[in-house]
């Protein structure tokens, strides 16, 4: 049997709808389903963790609320000396992957599905955002390649901008989805959202 | 409005074309910034009356000669209108109707829509004829304080009589009909430079910042920008100083880091330069439109701001003050000039300072007559007195007005001057000046106590929050010019201060005027009633009985009297009342001081500090991963925390829950059913000194736990008591999976973040919280391995050798998929929990549904779990409530003595230890069909009901299936010394005391002999 | 009320978690320490009115200890650090 | 000079002729070189205990010093709740105590402080928090207190206007105490002083302790700002001061000051007619005589001195304010304000004697001392009295964290910010 004997289940089935709005959409959603996704915690004496990651794959991990880059790989800084890794949907387990590179120098956990990741994007994104997101998100202040972890309202977020398009995405703990959504609609629904993907 | 809008209200209003509305007759034949090509209709009290966009309530109520507008608070007495901003004690109505219903709203801030419907508020029956006006018959008894002097007899009647009397009279609108139907919302924002006030000062502060590219938040509350500039026939720059704001406010919007929001009151000064603001986002249309909240709360997160919130014109105390018709000499021109409006037929104007003569000079280029112009002040600037004549008006100086005569309108004012000649002076309008107050109340929030400024007779700033500068009026600069420059300056400077470079700009120009000031705080030889307090009826006296009897501290003075406290808070009464207290105490001003402003500045609705966060949106829910499947099945849900859980999945003809729940249990005990424990917090924790630091953070052994296998564990916290329970298990040498109680996953995710980073920063160890990662499935019944071995892939041996009870193992299920199994029970059958990334939870459900069909597999929820672990004596919730040690609830063996533990020292002191602490126990009825009850207290079988006897509580119960009765657990003084004993389940909050037996906390297999199948 | 938070920047308080007073000492792991000094450590507080150096836990963001340096008749925050630099800082201390 | 009995008949006489002759209710004492008992604190507690010094212990050669104006404090900031429905051993008799001297009060002090017993409501949303609450209500009801448990059915007739059917947390039912209610707080500050007053004691205001003068291991006087003060015995009733004043006197404290937040809405018509506690978030709420909405919620979470607290915790008491009743979404909020919580490590009390002789403690109030104010006032004034405690507050002693017999109603453990 193979995998697809079970099927998945995205806690976002149903849930992403357009709400909203004459006219053009001020805010764009789509899921970044079936993502990779893996935690990385550096052991003690992290310093060469990230020796060995440049070494892999040629880039720095963030050591501030940043991510990065390469290989096909995201690195996003999730909190002092921890990162989340994002693959695209389809690579192989990249847990296993991560732990057999770096096992002796971070823990590593799956955590493909302990969040779903949302492409929040458009005119007015920034406002709808500004409706439960208490940080600054003016270009002044966060920008591409920034990193945050906070809040939507209650239900806490860990985000990141794509693009200034500006684009960002947002990952959320897996049993809240429904609770992020609904307060997604409620916020985007003065300027219109649209459903992509 | 929207068109659709205007539909809806005309609807509502059951009427049509405005064609047919009365006309205003005190609309000014031109002027103001009123669209008076359009005509919109409004209610009040029922009739119906014409106003224009660009009007306020008030404004259109004046306009259509209505003077009457309210009844005060105690006395009943009529009102008119006051003011023309937020400081009206007066002018309150109640807006909208039905669950819309808003009582309490200012007529003067309250825009003007099409379909208005306002009413007036604490008056029975009628507002011309209120039967409660008797009181102020009664007014002798009703002075300050006499409710604590009388109604103490009998006892029994203040709830029963003289309480509910007060209740009723007392209060002012109604509430709302029914649950708020509108939307709000609550946004965070960010700036360089936060302007509140949009008077002169203000724009002039927004334009110097913003020119120069710093973010800029100008907060205006009023729908126009602009402040007195729009009241005040003045000059900037050589032109109206109204079109000066029209250039401002363009240019303002030309700059893309400028926002400029209207119909926004900053109203909260907080911590970390954190100001609370509420944007009136449709408060002005008849409904919101779809998708848009009615208003929006501001967080306005700031480095720099500059107060520029104007000053508020105090009224002057003297005999009938409170008739309407009189009215603040500023509001009379802003109802001129800004509403084109005249607010009487015949005016008089009665004044203390320099300002107020351009109320004269107004009013007569308005073309209404101005009887007389009365100052209290003997010599008067040549100027002030040419002004007046000019208008016509008869000056009176070393005058004030003793009493204003009338009922529920002003007919005459009585005069008297210093040389002891009376006048009188017919006037339907005595506009009036005491002097203006600057609008100080935001720089006190964080605790600043505003200064005494003798040479303008008013309260100035002291040290505002850090971060804030003040100007213009509200810094006790009165004059337009000195607002402008320091305006341009405090702009330039907060600018700087945020790090951009500011060119120098000349400052705007504007016409000179004076502000000088005599003050009179009240006219000594007064007749009749002298307001303070307008809104709480406070009068002169009632401040002269205060200060005999005592409450001389300001403070004293403001809870005796209730100075103050309305929903005006005092805007116009508070300096008046302490400089009466200052005058009968014979202290100074500044030594009798301000009392403390608070947030809010003006009143908030509750809903808006709500926002989203109501109904089921009040805080999120969480759903396990099969939460569609046990939707589609229909179970019933149960909140446990933020989670929504299956409570029982009931079927067609079962009578109640229990028969669903009884079902379930018996399925489990004797075939298999399965349940989502996915709730339970589930923690990794890895690092060469994770099993070190385990060991320290739970009271038993972790270290010596072989790999693939799991423990039970007990937490306690730093004081001993125990914090949570759970199983964790070694999936390899330095790595551990730990699992928490649902209810403390937060709690024990953040202590043990303490004990790593801060007890023993110097432990190798990672911790990392992965509850959402995985769907957890409980399977159990003696039939659990059977079907578990339909679906684990076929390299899984789950032969009771190979995997006994207690062992812990990862592998793959339904062909490939990662999963992780542990054997380990609540239920006491054989049991295995099986996790699978979350995605699969789903259809891992449906997977052992089909696959345990010919098993008879039963999904079962919270309550058929709740009672099988009663029915193996597990403690949960209600016995782990942070109140029970490790020996309350049976695991004082747990206890290891081979290491140090979080908790030991303190687990050890003799109160935790004494052997009369209530512990665990089983109990069962006496009478095998008794219903047990969980909060019952136990007695000793025959004695009384008494608290001495009181030796414990129950703290769980079930109905046991197996069993067939009810069982429960309960905390009984030295109970496990007491087995077989019967004690008494005292519960009489429900009626039900039960004779019950103790035994042992174990009901179903006591040996634990199906754990190890 | 804003704590800057090492890790993430500033941000509101309402992100974070309160511990209180950063400056009892907790004695040694596996000591054997007197049970006055246990009490001191779990129950007695100095509770000043002015700068307090206080455990908080930004729950809501990078989920980790910080000691806020705080003054408690102003509210004005002097600087957060770390909570295990200012550990490892005071166990290396004599 | 001025009315030694306040009556309808005075008020009458003096409405006749314009309040003319009402006199101070308590004189503006300045503080004597010497008395018995100095207390410090001029809140509800401190006034309260010179009372019953004077009228049960015939000890009248008493100060109160206050620092600010009476009732400055708490006494002058609470939500004005009284009740007994508590459900520890330690803390029940000393509740009711204070509830059945709320109910004499009145006619005790001649102080019309308008003791309302309007019943106290308290919401639960799950099972188990009912089987809390009816171990709560048995409880009370060994001891003789009244106490109901309501079901839904019965909760709805009662606040027809709580959210029933679109709750996140619905309502399942309520634990009421009709004896509980409000009383007006500001006139229990007052009536005390003026019947202390009239005994004798001296309220003195503007004055504050700035030492303790201790010699041989005994308190013997007090420096304040208006002069050193002797004292045969000294009580401290300064509520969330309390480890600041300790400290004069070398004691540290299980204590750590947090601000409480309260709310009051603009007046209105009579709406909610009992006091009303939402289990599944942090707010309370009940209708003044004067129309306003009385709420609060949690403490802000830190410690604090600065009397007022932040944004975020009026939106989470305002959150649960619609949550549990949004009809009164309107309806407005016209002031906010702080007082300074002495919470304690276990969320109750202590009145007791302290290692310093001749100096007694009376702290750890947390939000709750409002309605305790006569028992507390009652049992230290027995205390300072008579070296030892008053039976009912026998439990709420300072060494019960040394020993572990904590009286933790709400089992958090040593974290006041959690009580
Ligand atoms: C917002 C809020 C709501 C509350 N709600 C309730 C409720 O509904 N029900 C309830 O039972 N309780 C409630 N409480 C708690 C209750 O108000 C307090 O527990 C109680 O009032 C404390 O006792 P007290 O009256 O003696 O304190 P206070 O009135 O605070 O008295 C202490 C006095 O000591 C003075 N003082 C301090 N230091 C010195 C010094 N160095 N020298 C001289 N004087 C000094 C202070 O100025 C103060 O006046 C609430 C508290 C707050 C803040
Ligand atoms: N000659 C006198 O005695 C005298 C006295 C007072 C005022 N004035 C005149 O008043 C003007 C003062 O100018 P100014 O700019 O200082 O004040 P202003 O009164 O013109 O403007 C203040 C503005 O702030 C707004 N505001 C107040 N509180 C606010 C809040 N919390 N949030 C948002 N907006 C708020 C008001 O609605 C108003 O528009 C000058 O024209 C001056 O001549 C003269
Ligand atoms: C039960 C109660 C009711 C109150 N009602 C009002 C009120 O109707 N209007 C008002 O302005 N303040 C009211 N207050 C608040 C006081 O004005 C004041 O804010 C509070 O006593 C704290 O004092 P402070 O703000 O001076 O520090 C009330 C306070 C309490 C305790
Ligand atoms: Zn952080």
């Amino acid at each position: 049997m193979s995998e697809a004997a079970l099927l998945p289940r995205s806690p976002l089935a149903g849930l992403l709808r357009p709400v909203g709005g004459r006219g053009a959409a001020g805010v764009t959603v789509a899921e970044r389903g079936s993502l990779r996704i893996a935690g990385l915690v550096a052991r003690a004496g992290g310093a060469v963790l990230a020796d060995i990651v440049r070494a892999a794959y040629g880039v720095d991990l963030p050591t501030s609320p940043r991510r990065t880059e390469a290989d096909g790989l995201e690195f996003i800084w999730a909190g002092p000396a921890q990162w989340i890794v994002l693959a695209e949907p389809g690579a192989d387990d990249l847990a296993a992957t991560l732990r057999g590179r770096f096992g002796m120098l971070a823990a590593v956990t799956e955590q493909d599905d302990a969040r779903v990741v949302l492409r929040i994007a458009g005119p007015r994104v920034r406002d709808a955002l500004a409706k439960g997101v208490p940080i600054d998100l003016h270009p002044r202040a966060f920008g591409p390649g920034d990193v945050a972890l906070t809040l939507a309202g209650h239900v806490p977020v860990h985000l990141w901008q794509v693009d200034d398009g500006p684009a960002y995405d947002i990952a959320v703990a897996r049993s809240l989805a429904g609770s992020f959504c609904h307060w997604l609609r409620d916020s985007a629904g003065e300027y219109g959202m649209a459903v992509e993907g | 409005m929207n068109v659709a809008g205007r539909i809806v209200a005309r609807e509502a209003n059951g009427r049509s074309s405005a064609a047919t509305l009365p006309t205003q007759p005190f609309r000014l034949a031109a002027g103001g910034l009123v669209d008076r090509s359009r005509t919109l209709a409004f209610t009040f009290d029922g009739k119906r009356y014409a106003g224009h966009p660009g009007d306020t309530l008030a404004a259109a109520l004046l306009a259509n000669g209505v003077r009457l507008v309210g009844r005060s608070f105690k006395y009943h007495r009529p009102r008119g209108i006051l003011s023309a901003g937020v400081e009206e004690p007066n002018a309150l109505a109640e807006l909208r109707s039905g669950a819309r219903r808003e009582p309490n709203t200012r007529m003067t801030t309250a825009e003007l829509y099409d379909g208005l419907q306002a009413a007036s508020q604490n008056r029975f029956p009628s507002l011309a004829f209120d039967l409660r006006a008797v009181n102020s018959l009664l007014s002798p008894l009703l002075v300050t304080g006499f409710y604590y002097k009388t109604f103490m007899w009998p006892s029994s009647f203040w709830e029963k009589v003289y309480e509910p009397l007060i209740r009723r009279a007392a209060g002012l609108g109604r509430a709302a009909t029914g649950a708020d139907p509108d939307h709000y919302e609550k946004s965070t924002t960010f700036c360089d430079l936060l302007v509140i006030g949009a008077g002169p000062a203000g724009l002039a502060a927004a334009l110097a910042a913003g020119r120069s590219g710093a973010r800029v938040i100008v907060c205006e509350e009023d729908f126009l920008l602009g402040g007195r500039a729009l009241a005040d026939r003045r000059r900037v720059e050589g032109r109206p100083a109204a079109s000066w704001v029209t250039e401002a406010e363009a240019e303002l919007e030309s700059l893309p880091e400028v926002r400029i929001f209207r119909r926004t009151a900053v109203f909260g000064a907080y911590d970390g330069g954190t100001y609370a603001a509420l944007e009136r986002v449709a408060d002005h249309l008849p409904v919101p439109p779809a998708h848009q909240p009615r208003q929006r709360l501001w967080r306005i997160v700031a480095q720099r701001a500059v107060l520029a919130a104007g000053a508020i014109e105090r009224p002057l105390v003297f005999g009938g003050n409170d008739r309407p018709g009189v009215m603040l000499a500023g509001a009379v021109r802003s109802y001129l000039n800004r509403f084109g409006v005249a607010p009487g037929s015949r005016a008089a104007v009665f004044s203390n300072n320099d300002d107020a003569v351009r109320t004269v000079a107004d009013l007569a280029a308005a073309g209404v007559p101005v009887s007389a112009y009365i100052d209290p002040r003997p010599q008067i600037p040549a100027a002030v007195r040419q002004v007046a004549e000019r208008a016509g008006a008869r000056v009176l100086t070393g005058a004030v007005v003793q009493r204003a005569v009338g009922w529920e309108k002003l007919l005459y004012v009585r005069v008297a001057n210093d040389t002891g000649q009376e006048f009188v002076v017919n006037c339907d309008l005595l506009a009036i000046s005491g002097g203006w107050s600057p609008t100080v109340h935001l720089t006190s929030h964080a605790g600043g106590r505003p200064q005494w400024r003798e040479d303008i007779a008013a309260f100035v700033p002291g040290t505002p929050p850090p971060g804030m500068t003040v100007i213009g009026a509200a810094a006790g600069d009165l004059a337009l010019a000195d607002g402008l420059a320091a305006g341009a300056r405090a702009g330039a400077q907060a600018a700087r201060d945020c790090g951009f470079s500011v060119a120098d700009a000349p400052v705007p120009f504007a016409d000179a005027e004076s502000t000088v000031i005599a003050p009179l705080w009240r006219v000594r030889n007064a007749t009749g009633k002298a307001f303070v307090d307008f809104q709480n009826d406070v009068t002169a006296t009632d401040i002269r009985i205060a200060e005999q009897e005592g409450f001389r501290s300001v403070e004293h003075l403001k809870r005796y009297t209730t100075l103050g406290m309305a929903t005006d808070q005092g805007k116009t009464a508070n300096i008046n009342g302490l400089a009466l207290m200052a005058e009968y105490t014979a202290r100074s001003i500044a030594e009798t001081g301000t009392t403390r402003f608070r947030p809010p500045t003006t009143s908030v609705a509750i809903a808006a500090f709500a926002g989203q966060h109501r109904g089921r949106e009040f805080r999120p829910t969480r759903l396990p991963p099969t939460h569609a499947w046990a939707q589609e099945l229909g179970a019933d849900f149960v909140e446990t925390g933020e989670w929504l859980r299956a409570q029982q999945f009931s079927r067609p003809g079962e009578p109640d829950w229990l028969a669903t729940v009884s079902r379930e249990v018996n399925a489990v005990r004797n075939g298999v059913g399965f349940c989502d424990v996915s709730t339970l917090g589930k923690i990794d924790i890895q690092g060469a000194d994770a099993a070190e630091f385990l060991d320290r953070v739970y009271a038993n052994l972790f270290s010596t736990l072989p790999v693939g296998r799991a423990r039970y564990g007990l937490m306690l916290r730093e004081d001993g008591l125990v914090m949570d329970d759970g199983t964790t298990s070694r999936l390899g040498e330095t790595h551990y999976a730990m699992t928490t109680t649902t209810a403390n996953a937060a709690r024990v995710l953040q202590h043990l973040a303490l004990c790593r980073e801060w007890l023993w920063p110097s432990l190798d160890v990672q911790i990392v919280p992965v509850t959402e990662q995985w769907a957890q499935l409980s399977i159990a019944g003696p039939k659990a391995r059977a079907v578990l071995q339909a679906i684990v892939d076929p390299a899984f041996d789950l032969s009771n050798q190979a995997f006994p009870f207690m062992a812990a193992g990862a592998g793959t299920v339904c062909g490939g998929v990662a999963a992780r199994l542990f054997r380990i029970s609540f239920s006491g059958e054989l049991a295995y929990e099986l996790a699978v990334p979350a995605r699969f939870g789903d259809a891992l459900a449906r997977r052992l549904m089909q696959v345990g069909n010919d098993f008879g597999i039963t999904p079962y929820g919270t309550e058929a779990l709740g009672v099988m672990r009663i029915e193996k004596g597990h403690p949960a919730g209600p016995e782990l409530n942070g109140q029970t040690t490790a020996g309350d609830i049976g695991l004082g063996r747990l206890l290891s003595k081979k290491k140090d533990f979080i908790g030991r020292a303190m687990a050890a002191r003799p109160g935790l230890t004494d052997p009369n602490r209530p512990t665990l126990v089983g109990l069962r009825p006496l009478d095998r069909a008794a219903r047990l009850r969980a909060g019952a207290h136990f007695l000793p079988r025959d004695a009384a009901a008494t608290a001495a006897n009181d030796q414990g509580h129950m703290t769980s119960v079930a109905f046991s299936p197996t069993l067939g009765h009810w069982i429960g657990l309960g905390l009984l003084a030295r109970g496990p010394q007491r087995l077989g004993e019967v004690v008494r389940a005292h519960d009489p909050v429900r009626d039900g005391d039960v004779l019950v037996e103790v035994t042992s906390p174990v009901f179903v297999d006591p040996q634990g002999v199906r754990l190890h199948v | 009320m804003r704590i800057p938070c090492p890790h993430c920047g500033e941000r509101g308080f309402q992100e974070f978690a309160y511990y209180g007073d950063a400056g009892p000492k907790r004695p040694a792991h596996g000591g054997d320490t007197g049970e006055d000094v246990w009490f001191d450590y779990v129950y007695l507080r100095d509770n000043p009115a002015g700068p307090h150096e206080e455990l908080w836990y930004h729950a809501a963001g990078c989920r980790t200890w910080l000691v806020v340096t705080r003054n408690t008749l102003t509210h004005e925050v002097a600087g957060a650090r770390p909570a295990r630099d200012v550990a490892l800082e005071r166990s290396a201390a004599p | 000079m001025g009315y030694d009995r306040y009556s309808v008949f005075s008020l009458l006489r003096e409405s006749l002729r314009g309040h003319a002759g009402w006199g101070p209710a308590w004189r503006d004492a300045a503080p004597r070189p010497a008395y018995d008992v100095v207390i410090v604190g001029g809140g509800g507690h401190g006034l309260s205990t010179a009372y019953y010094l004077a009228s049960q212990h015939g000890i009248t050669n008493v100060a109160v010093v206050e620092r600010g104006y009476i009732g400055s404090g708490n006494v002058g900031r609470n939500t004005t709740i009284i009740r007994s429905n508590y459900l520890l051993p330690g803390n029940i008799p000393f509740y009711e105590h204070s509830l059945k001297l709320w109910e004499g009060l009145e006619q005790d002090i001649n102080y019309n402080a308008m003791v309302s017993q309007r019943g106290v409501l308290n919401l639960f949303h799950t099972d188990a928090q009912r089987d809390a609450y009816a171990r709560r209500g048995n409880a009370m009801r060994l001891h003789g207190i009244d106490a109901e448990l309501l079901d839904r059915a019965a909760v709805r007739r009662m606040l027809p206007y709580a959210d029933f059917d679109n709750a996140r947390f619905p309502i399942h039912g309520g634990l009421l105490q009709r004896r509980g209610g409000t009383v007006r707080h500001d006139a229990v500050a007052w009536g005390y002083a003026r019947a202390a007053d009239r005994r004798g004691v001296d309220v003195i205001q503007h004055c504050e302790v700035t030492g303790i003068t201790v010699e041989n291991g005994r308190a013997v006087g007090l420096q304040t700002t208006r002069g050193t003060i002797r004292a045969k015995k000294v009580g401290l009733a300064c509520a969330g001061n309390s480890s600041r004043v300790a400290a004069m006197a070398g004691l540290r404290l299980p204590i750590e000051s947090h601000v409480l937040q309260a709310f009051v809405s603009e007046g209105i018509k009579p709406l909610i007619d009992c006091v009303v506690t939402y289990g599944a978030g942090h707010f309370y709420i009940s209708q003044s005589d004067k129309g306003g909405l009385v709420f609060g919620g949690d403490i802000d979470g830190y410690n604090s001195y600065a009397w007022r607290g932040n944004l975020p915790t009026v939106e989470d008491v305002c959150e649960g304010g619609m949550a549990l009743m949004p009809i009164i979404g309107r309806v407005r909020i016209t002031r906010s304000w702080g007082g300074l919580m002495d919470m304690s490590m276990d969320g109750s009390p202590i009145i007791d004697r302290t290692p310093i002789e001749g100096l007694y403690l009376n702290c750890g109030w947390c939000y709750g001392g409002f309605k305790a104010t006569p028992a507390s006032g009652w049992c230290f004034a027995h205390l300072i009295a008579q070296d030892a405690p008053y039976p009912v507050a026998a439990a709420l002693r300072l060494d019960r964290f040394a020993t572990g017999r904590l009286v933790d109603e709400k089992g958090v453990g040593a974290q006041p910010n959690l009580h």
